[in-house]
Formats: C-alpha cells, structure tokens, sequence
C-alpha cells in the first residue's frame, strides 16, 4: 500500500546504533559523576573552606551559601531519580519481553532504548484531565505528595564512600518515615477521584503499605542491632567488603530479616506480588485510574524510581553497601588529604565504592523486576495475612535472635566468622543449584536452546 | 431407556396431558400440554430411572400459520444417557408457559432468553425480564413476523450499501452519456485490457 | 436494570454498586457486572449481558444452510471449530449424510488443534487475571503455532468456516502431518514447564484453591458443561458419552476435578481440568494422524441444500463444554430456526449465586475460571 | 478462613519457597531463549504476504479474463458482499458482457464459499491483506468498468486449465493504484422512491438481464460438477514451491501446474 511516510529502514542505521550507545553509556556516567562531584564537595564543611567561612562570616552569606548547595543537591537528587525511573522503565520493558519470548520495546533507538524519552515527552504533552466530580485541589496535589515521599529518601540513601548528601544520625530511621508520605499521596489520589476504582486502590494501598511498615520496621531493627547505629554510612561502615562480612551472612537472623524486608518493601512500593492497589485485572487502574499526563506520570517516576530506593536500602542495611573488598573505609578516609578538595587516590577509591554500590543495587533491581514478571498478585487478604501471620513473628523472631546473637558474638567474635562463611557458601551452593536447574529448563523444552539473539 | 419407552412412562402418569411420540423424522419429540409442564419436568427429574437432571436446551419456536409459539425443552439424564425432546404450544398472541426454574435451575436464563426473544411469559418465573436486549427494546425479534425498528434510540442500524449507490452511479453516468455508436466494436477488441485498468471510482 | 440502581441508593454508604464492566480488562469481552459491594467482599454479582449480541439465530433463518457456515465461526470466535462441527453435524442429520471417515478424521484433528488453542487462552488469561501476565504471553505463543497450523490448513486464524455440510473443506496440506507432529513434541513439554511456572505457584494455588465452589449437583442444576462441569468432579465427556464424528476410535483420557488443592469445584479444579485436557488433545490429535484413512473428504451434498422438514439436535463436546444446535427445516433452502445452545451462556447463569461472599478479586478468577466468552454468551 | 495447623503453616512456607524457585528458573531461563516475535513489518525476512500459507483468505480477487459471468459467487455469498450484472453487448447480441462486478471488500467476511463454486478459479482469496483505507467506500473494488465491460469468457470443452493471471497480482494492481487517504465516491443522494425497492435491492438489479441468467445457469452447473471430480486446487498449488510468487496462482481444477507461463518470478515484490 502507498502510504504518505517512507517505509521503515530494514536495519537500524549505524548513526542510530551509535547515538543510542552514546546515550546509553553517557547519560548514566553523567548523572553518576555529578553525584560522585556534587555529593563530596557541597558539604558545609568543605563549602566553609572553599568559601573562606569562618566564625565571624554573616550568617546570611553562610545560609545563602548552604541553601544554594542544598538546591543544587536536591536537583542533582531528583535528576537522578527520574533519570533511573525513565532507564528502568525502558529496562524492565525489555526483561519482560525477553521473558515472555518477546522483543519488548525497539523504535526509538537502538533496542528502543529512547522510548522512555518519548514516553516522557508524550506524557507532558497530554491533555492534564481532572474528572468533574473530582476534588480537583487533592487530586491535582496528590502527586506531589508521592514525588516528596519519594524523593526525600535520596536525602540519606548512600552512593559510595562519602558520597550521600547528609548522612543523618538517625538516617534509616528518616526513610522509612519520609516513604510514609507516599501512602498519603495514593490515599488521597483514591479519594479525590470520585471513582470507586481509584477508592478500592487507595483504600488498598492504605492497608498494605501501613501494614508492612511493621514488617520492615522489625527488619531494620537487625541490621541496625548488629552496627549498633542508624545512620547509613555507619551501617555500611560496620560492614565488609568479602560476602561473608555482610551482615546477610553474619547472622543466620539476619539472612531471614533480609527476605522479610525486602518482601516488605516490595509491598511498600506496590509492585508484584503486591501490586493491589493498582490490580490491573481487578482495579482496571486502581488509584490511577483517573490521571493522565504528567500527573500520572509522576506517579509511575516515583513507582519505578522506588525499585532504585528499596534496592539501595537492602543493599545498605544487608549486602555490606559501598565497602570494596579487601579496603577498609578507615583505609580510604586516611588517603583523603587535608586539602580543601580531596586528593586523586581518594577520589579513585570512592569511584570504585560508587561502583560496588551501584553494581549491587542494580542487581536487586533486577530481582525486583525479574519477581514481577514471575509471580501472580497476592489476594487482599492473603496480604494481611502474610504480613500479621508470617512476616511479623518471622522477623521478632530475627529481632529478638539478633539481641541473643549479638550476646554471643561479644563473647566469641569467631562466630560471626564461621557463620559468614559458612552462609556464604551456602549461597553459592544455592546459586549454582540455580543455575543449573535454569539450564535443565532450557534442555526440558524441546527446541528450545541457549540462544541469545534476536534482542 | 429409549425415548419411546420415556413417552411411555409420561403416557402412564400423566395420560391426556402427554401428546404421542411425534413420528421419528430425525429428533422425535413430545408435545405436553402448557399446564402440566411443571410437574411433567419434576416428575422426570426425580424419577428413579428418568432421572433427566440436565436440562440441555430451553428454546421457542414460532409458527404463525399455526398460530402457536412452541418451547422446546431438551432434556437429558447424565446418569442413564437418555434423553427426551418435550415440546409445549402456546397461544402466540399471548405465549403463557408455567416456568420449570424451580426444577432446573438451568433454565433460569435459557427462559428468560426466551421471554427477550420470543417474548413467551413464564410463569412463576423469579426474574423474568429482558437478558440480552436492552430493557427498553420494542418487540421480539426471533418471531418470524418482527419488524425491525430500524434503529435505536437514534443509532441506525443500516450501512449505506456501496454495491447498490455504484450501480446507481453508473446507471446515472450511463443515463448523462449520449449513447455512441461506435464503442461496441472497440469494447469487444480490447476486453482483456480492461480489468487491467484501475476502477475509476 | 434501572430498578436494581434504585433499590441500592436507598442504603447507600453501607454498599457500593460497581459497574464491573461493560470494558473492564478481566471481563473477557464485553460483559457487565453490577458488583454490589461492602468493601472488598461483594453481596452479589448480577451479570448483564447482551453487548455483543449480533442475532447470529436471527441471521440464520435468512442465509442458506451452506451460507450459515461463516456465521458459526463468529459465535464463538475462540474455538470456531466446535460451531463449525456442531452445526455441520445438525445438517448433516436434517439431510441424512454420512460423513466420510477421513472428513471425520479431519474434523476430529482441527477440533483437537482448536481446542488447545481454545484453552491456551483460557488458562493464560487465567493467570494473567490473577496477576501473573508471563503466563498468558507463553500461552499465546504456543497458540500462535496452532493457529499457524490451522491458517496452513483452511486459510484462517480465527474464523476457521473449515467444516462444510457433509465434511470438511479441505485435506491436509502438504508437510502439515510432520509440523502438527512437531508442535505437540514441543507443547507436550511445554505444558510441563508451564504448570512448574503458574500452574503449581503457591500464589496462584492459593487465589484459586476453595474460592468460588461449584458442588457437583449445583453444576448440573445450573447445566454448567464441559470443563466446568468435570471440574466439579463429574465425570461426563460429550466426546466419550455421546459419542460423534471419529472419537470412538481415540483412546484418551476426561480429566475431572479433584480438588487436589482444595475443594473439588473450586476455580483450581476448573482450571487444571483444563490443562489436562490439552494433554488429553494433543494425545487424540497424534493418535488421529497415525490412524487416518484415506478418501473422499466430503460427501456428496447437492449444491442446493434442501433438507426435508423436520428438526435435529446435535451435541459437540467444545471447548467450553458441550455445544448444541438445534437445527429445524421447513423444507426449503432456508432454516426454518437455528438455535446454539451454548457453553458460556449457563455458566453466565451461575456466577449471580455463587458470587455472594466472595471478594472482588475473586469475582476475576471466577469469571476466568467458568471461563466465558462474550461472543458466545450473547450470540 | 479456616484454622490452619502447624504443618499446613509450615507446609505454606516450604510450598513457596519451592515453587518460587521454579519459577524464577523458568522466568529467567526464557531471558537465554530465542523470542518468536519477529520486528513487524519491516525486519521480516519475506513480505508478510510471502509467508502466509497458499490458503490463506485475504482480499478476493477476480480474473475478467476468465470469469464466466456464472454468478455463483454472488449467490453463494452468505451476505452478499458481491454484485454482478450481466448485460447484452450492444453491438454483438449473442456475446454477454459483464457490466457490473464489485466485492465490497469492507462487508466481505473471508469465508472462502463464493471460490467454491467458481469454475474457472476466476474469484480466488489472495494472500493481500493490507488494504487500509481512510474512505470505506474506497474498499469496493470493481472488477468490470462500466464504461467498458468486459466479455464472459467462454469455457472450451474439455479445458484442463485457464489461464489466470497470477493470483494476487490484480488486486496488488488495485490496491496500490490508490493512496490510502484517496476520497471515496460520492454517492448519490438518496432515492425517495428507492426505499420500497431497497429490501430487494441486489438481486431486483440483478434479475434484470433474466433470460439470459436462466440460460446461464445450465452450463455452469456442468463445469461445476466437472470441477469437483478433479482434486481441489488447493492440493495443486500446495505442491508447487510456495516460495515463488504466484505458485498458488495455480487455477481451480488444473491438474498439473501448467499455466506457469503466468508464474513469472520477476512480478512480484522487489524484494
């Protein structure tokens, strides 16, 4: 059929390989090296020194100075939290058309790698619709309140050595208090739409992630029993770099902790198995159902953006975070130089831990998304029942394990040693059962064979 | 159990009520008459050795030179793989059939597809109104004698028919040209050349 | 309708009225159900239907007997074999043709092929109601090879109108034998991985398992058929029972429920009774192309089809249970009356009692689990 | 929900774990497996049209070369989506011409019935599908100009083949002779008298050329007959390589594939 736009190219061309490659490649080293920049150096203290601060500087200066500092931070912050919800988007899209035998996204760009852009773009341009009959106030201000829920953890959530915008005392503490306002946000979304799909949502949303507030709640309480602070970096610190280092390994309890938070924040964050309150086949849409536009696509920034959030909070808490095998952090603070800016050595060094951070984090994300297209949706009170009836006493459980735990390492430190390593193997164990029953899975099939391409 | 030996047990029971075996061109059927269906019905389903507990099919049939609507009732017993076709006639201007919900659940909805399209009133029906015609809909549209409304509520239900306006345009084009004389031998020399030539529309 | 509206006004606040539909993405078509509910936990169903009612018996009555053959396919375009086979099957008898075996081989192998494409998706879309959509991609990935199978032997995806009155339309293409033969090596280990993904995941085991009990005698009280009704443990095959067409000369299994996780009836025995059934398919579907005969592939039937009055009933076991037509002749070329009892219709009859008690994501596995089809439902 | 015991409570814990593990094995294994979608339509191999099976019912197509104006078609057509009218050619009254041949593409249901009956293979399902258009009235394709109506063509006795264009190659033509976003016709307005005809609208513009339609009839009953004793033409063109564009142009009823003259590689798709 004659149609009025040239016919498709048979391949990609190469310019367009090429573009999508740089962007690929460029946009994460861009916002990734802004972080490993900006987060160092816009610290009052290192602001103080460059700025020639001192104690009889005017205070309002000094405030000015902090404040622009902070806004920069902030921008940096939520660039990079949208930035990853675009990437993860486009990525979960491609893993799940490869899990489902599909291709998944692949027009614009190379692997259709732009498509979050355009996903963006198309969303800013949609018509901004508020339903008649909607309290118009709280349904345009609902998705604010996700956005500040959700972009206030990255006030504590760490990116390598000294690399986190303030590590607060009481840092763990401050997210699982800040993500609480998510839940007021869907909750009022599902109110004022004056629809009673968006209601069930809300309503959903409400119990569920009030609900496994407890869970987490107890499971943090591991971790933070084991370092004995709440701040970040100071779990992270009491950390190691080897595998049998990490707090997951050095405490049967906090192997079972480790599950129980993660299914917690997997809830928290609505995602599959928990994904009730936006139960495509039940809910149509859920709390969702009634937004469009940017309004909506905030909602679905902060969703995705919140795998990048619960993956770094069980990388901090569990999977000894930042800490590069075989260096200490003391090792690292010592080679920072009493300059203003920090010597090259330690820039290096916070490179590489950014890198570990990140390496880890991506991996959790990719469970989280690899879970969604797995399991089917857990049913309303099947989720209650999980969270009272398992999840609860399971991680008191752990809680009250980790203090008697705790007791015994005092007396005998090996211990934390040998279960380290003990549990370590354990999961390597594990992994290569897995591995092997994956293979199996492939050979079961018949033909079906390891193949790679047609990405 | 065959049907003839089912007619038999319904002929012993109920006697009058219970029409002959009709003769077997292909499905053989009985007719009973309206007010006796009930009771026909439950005592086939709780016989001991009827026992025709599922009621296959519940449908009408409308025959205006005979002025009747039958409904048919196709029944059939899962446990002795026999079955019986029971036909009832009522009067088509005003179709009133006992209703059989109460034996077989099944034909809740098979009577009330019937109500909507026939619009045969079951009595003792539960919830007898229209299944899958809008409430307000005119009319029964499997009677053989339905007009249509030609529409509803403002939405047409006809499409123009291209075939029909193509022809008429032609006629039209047909009817403006002076009729030319020479055309015929030129049309019969050069026929093959004209499919190949795209359709003017 | 109106006056069910009304009445819930009166106690608004206590209840809520959902309008489950007409679109809604687990209603499988165009269905509405007024969902009356307190919370989660709904009060009543009340299924309302009708949104795709095309008049399909109406049409009949007006197209010739051969010309009726296209319309089957529209009733119940999931499976449009068994409408096809059914209503050939009812002509057949007005006209008192026999069938030639390797027409009926034929139609025994297209009907097989078309059930496991029937139940592909209704397990798929099973699974993914229930949340999980990887399933329902893999499903439709084995249907796409089936329906490439059956596109190679009668020209369509969908609307298959590959049986004709007196047999089938066409024989097996060239290579098709080995190309069946090879799909069913592939799906048979298909269906191994596929119940070790969905099938046997304690989530999905848990929202099926004792949700939405069908007794036994309920089933057969409503006239549920078909899966539905083995599903409720009774153990009844159109295929096996009454027999038609080649099927006494397969050997396969009728897979009933169990209630091997729960409570025989439940929606986890409907719907692994239906995962069984393509096993059982697939068997008849080889054992029906090692044992072909040769010969004529349809009988001969006058081109004007003019059967005598008088009326027949035919029963095919679909894939949504038992398909009847009700074929009546006046003696012209016209059907005097064209009725097809279906599956999804009296199943449709069910859900208003058992719904009560249940909650609204159930009603989703419910309705997937009874498996219906709009098209079919209304005709 | 009932009570549970400790095992059950257990058991659920130990269920889980189990069949998560297949699962996410079997999730994960598909990421090492080929996907089966291919990138639609530009990254096929073929044309899509190439790949479809030789039976596939796309959009009808009729040869006038050798249509025998038998209107079998048009009455085995359940919803009678084709019109044809016959008329007698002014100049030569022995010779019938078809005046009249349109398939509204846009009604048609693709059922196959009216290539059944056809003797010559004229009418035939090709493998086009691609024929979006903006006007519906663009989707009636007229196989007879009006202004030159083309002969019925006479079947020679004892004819093994006829020679038909390629199949597909004609309604290509068509197809791709309008853009999709041409205007559709305009119609006349409505006729206030027509109304009452409308009912019987098709066959009362059919009946018209009577006598000659009853004379019609006999012959093409014959070649019908004649037709279904050889195989069907499917079994013929499936055995010729399908890859070659036109194999399954092989018309109704020939034996051998013998009209290859027409099987001409070089006419199809550049590709």
């Amino acid at each position: 059929m004659p149609v009025n736009y040239p016919p498709a190219p048979k391949f990609t061309p190469r310019w367009m390989i090429a573009v999508t490659l740089a962007a690929m490649v460029g946009i994460p080293a861009l916002i990734l090296g802004a972080v490993l920049l900006a987060t160092p150096l816009l610290q009052p203290a290192v602001i103080d020194a460059a700025l020639g601060f001192g104690p009889y500087t005017s205070p309002w200066a000094r405030d000015l100075a902090y404040a622009v500092a902070a806004l920069l931070l902030a921008l940096l912050m939520v660039n990079f939290g949208a930035i990853f919800s675009g990437a993860i988007s486009w990525y979960e899209r491609r893993v799940a058309g490869r899990i489902q035998s599909r291709i998944g996204p692949n027009r614009a760009g190379f692997l259709g790698f732009f498509v979050w852009i355009a996903d963006a773009v198309k969303m800013i341009l949609k018509e901004d619709l508020v339903p008649a009959d909607a309290d118009a106030l709280l349904f345009r201000a609902a998705p604010y309140f996700v956005l500040v829920g959700f972009a206030c953890t990255f006030v504590v959530l760490p990116f390598g050595h000294s690399l986190v915008v303030a590590d607060l005392d009481v840092g763990i503490f401050y997210v699982t208090s800040v993500t609480a306002l998510t839940v007021v946000g869907i909750l009022i979304s599902g109110w004022s739409s004056n629809s009673k799909w968006a209601l069930f949502g809300g309503m959903r949303s409400a119990a569920q992630v009030i609900s496994y507030e407890i869970p987490a709640g107890l499971a943090i309480f591991v971790p933070v029993a084991m370092a004995g602070t709440l701040s970040m970096q100071g779990l992270i610190r009491a950390q190691g770099g080897f595998p049998w280092e990490w707090f997951i390994f050095r405490n049967p309890a906090a192997l079972v902790a480790f599950f129980v938070l993660f299914t917690s924040q997997l809830a928290e964050a609505n995602r599959t198995p928990f994904d009730l309150p936006e139960a495509e086949s039940e809910l149509v849409a859920g709390y969702l159902s009634e937004y469009s536009g940017f309004r909506f696509a905030l909602f679905f920034l902060c969703e995705w953006g919140n795998i990048w959030v619960l993956s770094a909070i069980a990388t901090t808490l569990f999977l000894g975070g930042w800490q590069i095998p075989g260096i200490t952090a003391a090792q690292i603070d010592a080679v920072r130089g009493a300059g203003v800016v920090p010597s090259l050595a330690w820039w290096s060094w916070n490179a590489l831990s950014m890198a570990i951070f990140v390496a880890k984090t991506l991996v959790l994300c990719n469970v989280v998304v690899w879970l969604r297209w797995t399991l089917p949706r857990i049913r309303v009170d099947q989720m209650m029942n999980l969270c009272w009836k398992y999840l609860v006493p399971v991680a008191f459980g752990c809680l009250v394990f980790t203090l008697f735990w705790q007791v015994g390492v005092g007396a005998r430190p090996q211990l934390e040693v040998i279960t380290g390593c003990v549990l370590f193997v354990f999961a390597v164990v594990l992994a290569f059962l897995f591995g092997r029953r994956v293979r199996l899975n492939i050979q079961a099939v018949q033909g079906d064979k390891f193949d790679l391409s047609n990405w | 159990m065959t049907v003839n030996e089912i007619h038999e047990r319904l002929k012993a029971q109920f006697g009058e009520a219970v029409g002959p075996l009709s003769e077997p061109k292909i499905d053989a059927f009985v007719v009973v008459s309206g007010h006796k269906i009930v009771d026909v019905a439950r005592f086939l389903k709780e016989t001991p050795g009827l026992e025709l507990d599922h009621c296959n099919d519940l449908t009408a049939l409308d025959w205006p030179a005979r002025n009747v609507i039958e409904v048919v009732y196709h029944l059939f017993s899962y446990g002795h793989r026999h079955g019986i076709v029971l036909k009832v006639e009522a009067d088509r201007a005003n179709p009133v059939v006992p209703s059989v919900e109460g034996v077989w659940k099944a034909a809740n909805w098979l009577e009330r597809e019937c109500y909507d399209m026939f619009g045969v009133t079951f009595t003792g029906h539960p919830d007898l109104r229209r299944l899958l015609l809008p409430d307000d809909w005119q009319g029964f549209p499997l009677r053989k004698d339905y007009q249509e409304a030609g529409g509803y509520h403002g939405i047409p239900n006809t499409r123009e028919n291209p075939l029909v306006e193509l022809r008429r345009l032609d006629e039209k084009r047909r009817a403006e040209r002076p009729p030319p004389p020479p055309p015929p031998p030129a049309a019969t020399s050069n026929p093959p050349a004209a499919p190949a030539a795209p359709a003017k529309a | 309708m109106e006056k069910l509206i009304l009445r819930r006004v009166d106690n608004a606040g206590e209840e809520m009225l959902l309008n489950f539909g007409p679109q809604h993405p687990s209603t499988h078509g165009v269905i509405n159900f007024l969902v009356d509910t307190d919370g989660e936990v709904m009060k009543k169903a009340i299924p309302d239907i009708g949104y795709l009612h095309r008049a399909l018996e109406k049409i009949g009555e007006s197209t010739g007997y051969p010309g009726f053959m296209p319309y089957t396919d529209r009733i119940d375009y999931v499976a449009a074999m068994f409408a096809n086979e059914g209503y050939a099957i009812a002509v057949e008898k007005l006209l008192k043709v026999e069938v030639p075996p390797r027409a009926q081989w034929l139609r025994a192998i297209s009907c097989e092929l078309c059930r496991i494409a029937s139940h592909l998706v209704s397990t798929g879309t099973m699974a993914s109601d229930i949340g999980a959509t990887t399933p329902l991609v893999h499903a439709l990935r084995e249907r796409e090879t089936v329906n490439d199978l059956l596109e190679a032997l009668c020209g369509a995806r969908l609307t298959y109108n590959y049986h004709r009155i007196g047999g089938v339309a066409f024989d097996l293409p060239e290579g098709w034998r080995d190309r069946v033969l090879k799909f069913l090596d592939h799906f048979d280990t298909m269906l191994v991985e596929w119940d070790r993904l969905i099938t046997f995941n304690s989530i999905y085991i848990k929202r099926l398992a004792n949700v939405a009990v069908i007794t036994k005698t309920q089933a057969i009280d409503y006239g549920l058929v078909g899966p539905n009704l083995r599903g409720s443990g009774m153990d009844w095959d159109v295929r096996r029972d009454v027999p038609y067409g080649a099927y006494p000369h397969f050997k396969f299994e009728v897979p009933v429920g169990r209630g091997s996780r729960g409570t025989v009836g439940d929606a986890f025995d409907r719907y692994y009774v239906r995962v069984l059934e393509m096993m059982e398919s697939s068997k008849i579907v080889r054992q029906a192309l090692e044992s072909m005969p040769e010969g004529e592939i349809i009988a001969k039937v006058p081109r004007k089809v003019k059967p005598e009055a008088g009326e027949a009933f035919s029963r095919v076991e679909s894939a949504r249970g038992e398909m009847a037509y009700y074929v009546v002749s006046d003696g012209t070329e016209k059907a005097y009356r064209v009725r097809a009892r279906t599956g999804s219709f009296t199943a449709m009859g069910i859900i208003e009692d058992i719904s009560p008690g249940l909650m609204v994501a159930d009603l989703v596995a419910l309705i997937a689990s009874i498996d219906v089809v709009a098209p079919e439902i209304d005709r | 929900m009932p009570k549970e015991t400790v095992e059950q409570y257990f058991g659920n814990v130990t269920e889980t774990v189990q069949s998560f593990w297949h699962g996410l094995s079997i999730t994960l294994s598909y990421l090492l497996r080929r996907p089966i979608t291919t990138q639609y339509p530009d990254r096929t191999e073929l044309p899509v049209r190439d790949m479809l099976p030789p039976r596939y019912r796309g959009f009808l197509e009729v040869d006038p070369d050798i249509c025998t104006g038998c209107q079998a078609c048009e009455r085995a057509c359940p919803i009678s989506c084709i019109q044809i009218n016959l008329e007698k050619d002014s100049a030569n009254p022995k010779l019938r011409v078809v005046t009249q041949f349109d398939i509204d593409e846009a009604k048609c249901m693709f059922c196959g019935l009216c290539v059944e009956p056809c003797p010559t293979g004229a009418i035939q399902h090709t493998r086009e599908f691609e024929g979006s258009q903006r006007s519906v009235r663009n989707l009636t394709l007229r196989w007879a100009d009006p202004e030159n109506p083309f002969p019925v063509y006479k079947v020679a006795k004892g004819a093994e083949y006829y020679p038909r264009a390629p199949l597909g190659s004609l309604v290509r033509a068509k197809l791709e002779a309008r853009r999709w976003d041409a205007p559709g016709p305009e119609f006349l307005p409505p006729d206030p008298t027509a109304t009452a005809k409308k009912p019987a609208g098709p066959k009362a513009a059919a009946a018209k050329p009577a006598p000659a339609k009853v004379a019609e009839a006999k012959p093409a009953e014959v070649v019908q007959a004649a037709a279904q004793a050889v195989p069907p033409a499917e079994a013929v063109s499936a055995a010729v390589p399908a890859k070659a564009d036109g194999a399954s142009a092989a018309p109704a009823a020939a034996p051998a594939p013998a009209p290859a003259s027409t099987v001409n590689p070089g006419d199809g798709q550049p590709a």
